[in-house]
């Protein structure tokens, strides 16, 4: 049965190897190595290659002729009967997951001359090279489903091999994936002649071409100076313990209303949407108070609250408030009506419905508030601290104005901006991982 | 022959006489008008009429969401709803297949399917993990538990719905044009699957849609309705043997049957369109 | 209307060849094939139609046809000449209305003309003509998103005709519009295709759809998709709907298309969790738009 | 019925006026609270008060609200005197401008960063990270910028409504479907005639939906400018506009004045931005038919 074959079977084993689906854009070398792993074989008209049960060792090439591969009744293929002839390639039961029987009986129909490859060898060569292995599986996979009519269960067992093709891409994997995206395409570079343009202008206008209006403006050697100095001129620097104290304040003052918004915006908004009756009686009301410029309260609030820091601390709450208790409410009626339908008849209680369908639905507009929300109390923070605060980045901003020193006003803005960026990239994280389910359908969905 | 094959007890639905008047904005619309049916236990009974001519107020009457004006609803000897009682309380007993799909897209497909029992108490959370799993594999549906609704094809979330509510071992299935917005071969191919579970649970399926050749390949009985105000215009008995293959579509007995209903069907449908009824 | 066939310019039908094509997206480690080794010939002056699984990868083909996008491998003519990009000689009717939604309709079909500059007197006659020939004159001066889904189509329609293409290419036109609607959209279609017997490709999922209309079907396989088999329609022309009923032939046609399609349909069905292979496809859709 | 009269006859509208009306009456009685809170009866409350840290002779917060009969005298008082309505003019004409210059300049510069892919590499980053600075915060620095506090509160007004006109444009300029691109280059548009006719009439509507939210935020932005710069800490300034109206009123200590200033931009806001609206429905008739 066995027939030697000289070195001509070599580039013909290369070539039958190139017509099969899994191996046919495999690279010459992987090819080579394939073929050095595979024995040629001759079988007569009628004779079996192998049975049902027997152990799954090797996989076959058909190099010419035909075999009759006919699954056993468990497998529950859809058509058990499959001619394979010439690049057909079968007996891949050892591919599978815990997969040690063969699952079909194959016998020659006429005179065939086959390729063996010991399928555990094939397995390593193709492990270790991860890009074009992980490939080669792919195809595997393509090449049973459209050949071969087995159920999917079968089909979801090939074996996966580690390489970037496997089923759970995580997240992470896709942000790098994206990230060796961008840095290959141009953009990094546009944005640093972006910012080039910004500063250089900023640095020539103030400092070299002293134009009219930019002379008086604290120019961007001034305020780095400052800024990095370890004994600032005005006291304020990264190395003074009074400019972190700044932020503290403003993060804490803004972290207080944030929170406070969140809890009372989210609940009323849920309210809002869930009962038609509350919202009739109590959204008009909402929506006269609504468009009142929150800072336009400033004055009000110093009036109402004794100690002017829960007044800072109030219209910042306000501005958060009125931005989350919509959305919510936006968030709820939004809520497709099929969905409280089919709670309904799956037989889930009024506080099951709430728990399973209304929050989690509304969530995603809960979330847009939430964004909203965090920018508009930096907003209105900033304001108050400027009219009535005694720490904060915005009381820095204004006193450094009155007192003349102005690197620190710059200092203070840029701060002030970093810090804002950063508080809404945290709401930002903070809705994706609750919203998991989201992040993957928009990412499907090529958004 | 008109018995379904296998001879189920539970699901018996008999709509006598059932009268619905809308009135948005005061205009009195009449959508039902005293239409009586009868749909065996265990049968699938499939209502076919142009879109917008009340046959989803049927199907919202048995579900519970909506109120009838006047007639009765029994299902195995139980009263629905009356004139005296308008609205039946939904329950797992009537679940409903929407045409949009309602499967939550925040819970994976396991824990949509396993979200009937563990609501009612009915099953410990791992008890309906091991028979929600099992349910799943047995429709072609192993590993897809964990992702979510969003990540799996149209038909694959047709597919796990129809599990999710067969989990809940319903006396009937409510079926509103489920496969109205998927393309006709995954349509064929959604019909198998649909019978392929049919066989094994043997529920009653009360199924809607307006496409005439999906109403012959599935039901036991197709109902024709006429346009607004809706009432069975004419009851056809598909003697076509279960279990039915995708062959059937080109059997001659099949388009004897389409031949036979189609004018009415295309009467009731140009009405329809004259009366300028919005489609879909 | 003798006078208003003056006005309507000679139809040139066009031939597209396709040869050993394939496409695939996304860098190495990525790659996945979309379409695998396609040679089909849409002949001139015919109506072919391909009928495959939905997701099969025939929306690239049609990209690859209207020149939004370049085969991996082989090529693609039209008349010899191979296809680089978008033009009018090939124009596309997308699966959704591509109408522009600001423009009346009468601006929508004057759309092409106008952006080459070439409104000359026939052209505006032979609008008047299209406009009247779809059944839209007293919808003149309606905005698309009044019109009905059947009639958004006939709009569209027009605006493709005004251009005089040699190949008009149809992905799946009549999708969503219910029953009735598209019963009567099929013969309205072939009576138009029978008019000017320009080359035609249309794109379905739809046996029925593809049995009444074609001359020519080309039943494809699941992605990676593949010309399966190629089947000559000889049923009368004009085509009724009633033939597709009673017609044995039309009946046996689709016996045979069936018997392929239901197989290719149940692969694509059952090809295990969607989310991995099409999280990469998405994925790579970007990446090479990136 | 006509519509008007069946809202006006709903249950809904009469709760909406019904909670309106016990509002004011709670606020009434809330800011009375010092008159009916004398009598000894309260004492051991007054004692809870002050133990909580509130002033002891009336309700926290609201009792330092001045009552809304209070405020409606004064606004009736103030409706006569010429420094309310040009404290009007002033602040308006403050918006106007900026928000006028916010337009002319981030329309374009939105559509921009949409249409060319290195403008957007060179403009977008920059613009993200000026972003977070909450507009306010570019007082001291536009003061000591600008020559005139006119020009500098308008540049305030104008920071203001400039980032979200942009962030709205640019959005919608990106969410035009690809299709209507692909149909119009197919019909042989120029980029010119696909950014006339396709990008502008596609994102007209996120150009007006942006340009109210964008007006909306101008008039929080001048009330604070015209605090900050007009009163604020400082002396009193010349100042004007509603803003420093406010502070005077606080600073001259007539609460009342405060309230009818709150109201008075409050109707200010919301007009200026349903007059927008309004008039981008004209701007945009495809999108009323519907």
């Amino acid at each position: 049965m066995e027939a030697a074959l000289g070195a001509r079977a070599g580039d013909d084993a290369i070539a039958v190897l190139r017509d099969t689906t899994p191996f046919g854009d495999a690279s010459d070398a992987v090819l080579a190595r394939i073929a050095a792993l595979a024995r040629p074989a001759r079988y007569a008209a009628g004779e079996r290659i192998y049975s049902v049960d027997d152990v799954a060792d090797d996989l076959f090439v058909v190099v010419s002729g035909r075999v009759e591969h006919v699954f056993k009744p468990e497998v529950g293929a859809r058509e058990a009967l499959k001619r394979v002839t010439r690049g057909g390639v079968f007996g891949w039961a050892g591919l599978l997951l815990g997969q040690t029987r063969r699952l079909a009986t194959v016998s020659a129909t006429e005179p065939a001359e086959v390729l063996r490859i010991e399928t555990e060898a094939l397995v390593k060569l193709l492990e270790s090279e991860p890009l074009e292995g992980a490939r080669a599986m792919e195809r595997f996979a393509t090449m049973i489903q459209r050949d071969f009519t087995v159920p999917a269960t079968l089909l979801a067992q090939v074996r996966r091999l580690s390489g970037p093709l496997t089923e759970e891409m995580s997240s992470l994997s896709l942000t790098m994936y994206r990230f060796s995206l961008w840095l290959k395409s141009p953009r990094p570079y546009l944005m640093l002649i972006g910012f080039a343009l910004f500063l250089g202008f900023w640095y020539l206008a103030v400092e070299v071409w002293k134009l009219p209006r930019f002379r008086e403006m604290p120019g961007i050697t001034a305020v780095v100076k400052e800024w990095f100095a370890k004994s600032p001129t005005y006291g304020l620097s990264l190395y003074t313990e009074e400019y972190y104290k700044h932020i503290v304040v403003s993060i804490w003052r803004v972290t207080q209303a944030f929170f406070l918004a969140t809890i009372l915006g989210v609940t009323f908004g849920l309210l809002l949407g869930w009962s038609r009756a509350f919202k009739e009686y109590v959204f008009p009301v909402f929506e006269m108070l609504r468009p009142i410029p929150i800072l336009a309260w400033v004055p009000l609030a110093i009036v109402m609250f004794i100690a002017t820091e829960s007044a800072v601390v109030y219209l910042a709450f306000l501005a958060s408030f009125f931005a989350t208790a919509l959305n919510t409410m936006l968030g709820v009626e939004s809520i497709d009506e099929s969905y409280i339908r089919a709670a309904d008849c799956l037989g889930a209680n009024q506080w099951q419905q709430f728990q399973h369908v209304i929050l989690p639905g509304a969530l995603p507009f809960i979330f847009t508030g939430l964004q909203i929300s965090i920018g508009v109390s930096w907003f209105s923070l900033v304001a108050a601290e400027m009219v009535s605060g005694q720490y904060g980045l915005g009381y820095v901003i204004n006193t450094s104005y009155v007192m003349v020193r102005y690197p620190t006003i710059v200092i203070g803005m840029v701060t002030l901006g970093m810090v804002g960026y950063a508080t809404s990239a945290l709401v930002r994280l903070a809705g994706d991982y609750l919203m998991e389910w989201r992040v993957r359908e928009l990412a499907l969905a090529e958004r | 022959m008109r018995r379904p094959p296998a001879a189920s007890t539970r699901g018996h639905i008999r709509i006598e006489d059932v009268v619905k008047v809308y009135d948005p904005e005061g205009a009195a619309v009449l959508a039902v008008d005293h239409c009586s049916l009868e749909i065996e236990p265990g049968e699938i009974c499939m209502i076919v009429g142009p879109s917008g001519c009340g046959k989803t107020t049927l199907l919202n009457a048995i579900a519970g969401f909506h109120e009838i004006t006047s007639g009765r609803i029994v299902m195995d000897g139980e009263v629905l709803c009356s004139t005296e009682r308008p609205q039946s309380t939904p329950g797992p007993d009537r679940i409903v297949v929407f045409q949009n799909g309602a499967l939550f897209p925040w819970k994976s497909n396991l824990e949509n399917v396993i979200f009937g029992p563990v609501m009612q108490g009915k099953l410990a959370r791992k008890e309906a993990i091991d028979k929600g799993r099992a349910m799943m594999s047995d429709a072609g549906l192993s590993g897809v538990e964990h992702n979510y609704p969003g990540e799996v094809s149209s038909g694959m979330r047709r597919r796990v719905e129809i599990v999710r509510a067969l989990m809940n071992d319903p006396k009937v299935l409510l079926l509103d044009e489920p496969y109205r917005a998927l393309d006709s071969l995954t349509k064929s191919v959604m019909h198998e699957a649909l019978l392929e579970i049919y066989y094994k649970n043997k529920v009653t399926i009360f199924f809607i849609t307006h496409d005439l050749e999906e109403a012959i390949f599935l039901g036991h009985r197709v109902a024709i309705m006429t346009t607004r105000p809706c009432k069975p215009k004419k009851v056809l008995n598909v003697d076509i043997p279960h279990p039915r293959d995708y062959s059937v579509l080109t059997s001659k007995r099949f388009r004897e049957l389409i031949e036979e209903t189609n004018d009415a069907v295309h009467e009731e449908a140009l009405k329809a369109f004259q009366a300028g009824e919005k489609e879909g | 209307m003798s006078e208003a066939a003056a006005a309507r310019p000679e139809v040139v039908p066009g031939e597209i060849t396709l040869q050993g094509v394939s496409k695939s997206y996304g860098a190495i480690g990525f790659r996945k094939e979309v379409v695998h080794d396609c040679s089909f010939t849409i002949e001139r002056a015919k109506l072919t139609v391909m009928v495959g699984p939905s997701g099969c990868g025939k929306s690239t083909l049609i990209r690859l046809l209207a020149g939004f996008e370049q085969p991996s491998a082989g090529t693609v003519t039209l008349d010899g000449a191979p296809i680089i990009g978008p033009d009018r000689d090939r124009l596309v009717l997308f699966q959704e209305t591509a109408l522009f939604p600001w423009m009346t309709t009468w601006d929508n079909i004057l759309y092409g003309p106008r952006a080459r500059g070439e409104l000359s007197r026939e052209t505006l006659e032979f609008g008047e003509f299209l406009l009247a020939k779809v059944g839209l004159q007293d919808f003149r001066d309606k905005y698309p998103g009044q019109l009905s889904g059947g009639m958004q189509r006939r709009a569209e329609l027009a605006r493709a005709m005004i251009n005089n293409p040699k190949v008009m290419i149809l992905d799946e036109p009549f999708r969503g519009l219910d029953a009735m609607t598209k019963e009567l959209m099929w013969e309205y279609y072939s009576r138009l295709y029978e008019e000017n017997r320009r080359t035609n490709f249309f794109i379905t999922t739809d046996i029925d759809e593809a049995v009444f209309l074609a001359d020519r079907m080309l039943v494809m396989s699941n992605i990676p998709t593949q010309v399966r088999a190629v089947i000559d329609v000889d049923l009368p022309r004009p085509r009724r709907l009633s033939d597709l009923v009673e017609s044995d032939r039309a009946n046996d046609i689709k016996k045979q298309a069936l018997s392929i399609l239901h197989a290719e349909a149940m692969r694509s069905f059952s090809r295990g969790s969607k989310a991995a292979a099409d999280f990469v496809d998405a994925y790579l859709k970007r990446a090479s738009r990136a | 019925m006509s519509a008007i009269a069946r809202h006006l006859s709903s249950r809904a509208f009469w709760r909406g006026v019904g909670s309106i009306v016990i509002f004011l009456v709670l606020w009434e009685i809330g800011s009375r609270s010092k008159q009916w809170m004398a009598p000894e009866f309260f004492a051991p409350f007054k004692d809870v008060l002050g133990s909580m840290g509130f002033k002891k002779d009336y309700l926290p917060w609201i009792g330092a609200v001045p009552a809304p009969s209070g405020v409606l005298k004064s606004w009736v008082a103030v409706l006569g005197q010429p420094g309310y309505w040009q404290s009007w003019y002033m602040s308006f004409f403050r918006v106007m401008g900026g928000f006028f210059a916010a337009m002319l300049i981030g329309i374009p510069f939105g559509l921009a960063l949409a249409v060319s892919r290195v403008a957007h590499g060179i403009g977008f980053p920059v613009f993200e990270v000026l972003r977070p600075i909450p507009p306010l915060a570019w007082v001291p620095a536009s003061i000591i910028f600008w020559p005139t506090q006119e020009s500098a509160i308008t540049f305030i007004t104008f920071l203001g409504a400039f980032y979200t006109i942009v962030i709205n444009v640019l959005g919608g300029a990106r969410s035009i479907d690809v299709r209507y691109f692909q149909a119009a280059q197919s019909m042989g548009s120029s980029s010119w005639d696909i950014f006339r006719r396709v990008v502008l009439p596609g994102t007209l509507p996120s150009i007006v939906v942006g340009s109210a939210v964008g007006m909306g935020i101008t008039w929080e932005v001048v009330v604070a400018a015209e605090m900050i710069s007009g009163g604020g800490s400082q002396s009193a300034g010349t100042g004007g506009g509603l803003g420093f109206f406010i502070w005077n009123s606080y600073v001259g200590g007539s609460y009342e004045q405060i309230v009818v200033g709150m109201i008075s931009i409050g109707i200010a806001g919301f007009v200026s931005s349903e007059l927008l609206r309004w008039g981008g429905r004209f701007v945009t008739p495809w999108l009323k038919v519907r």
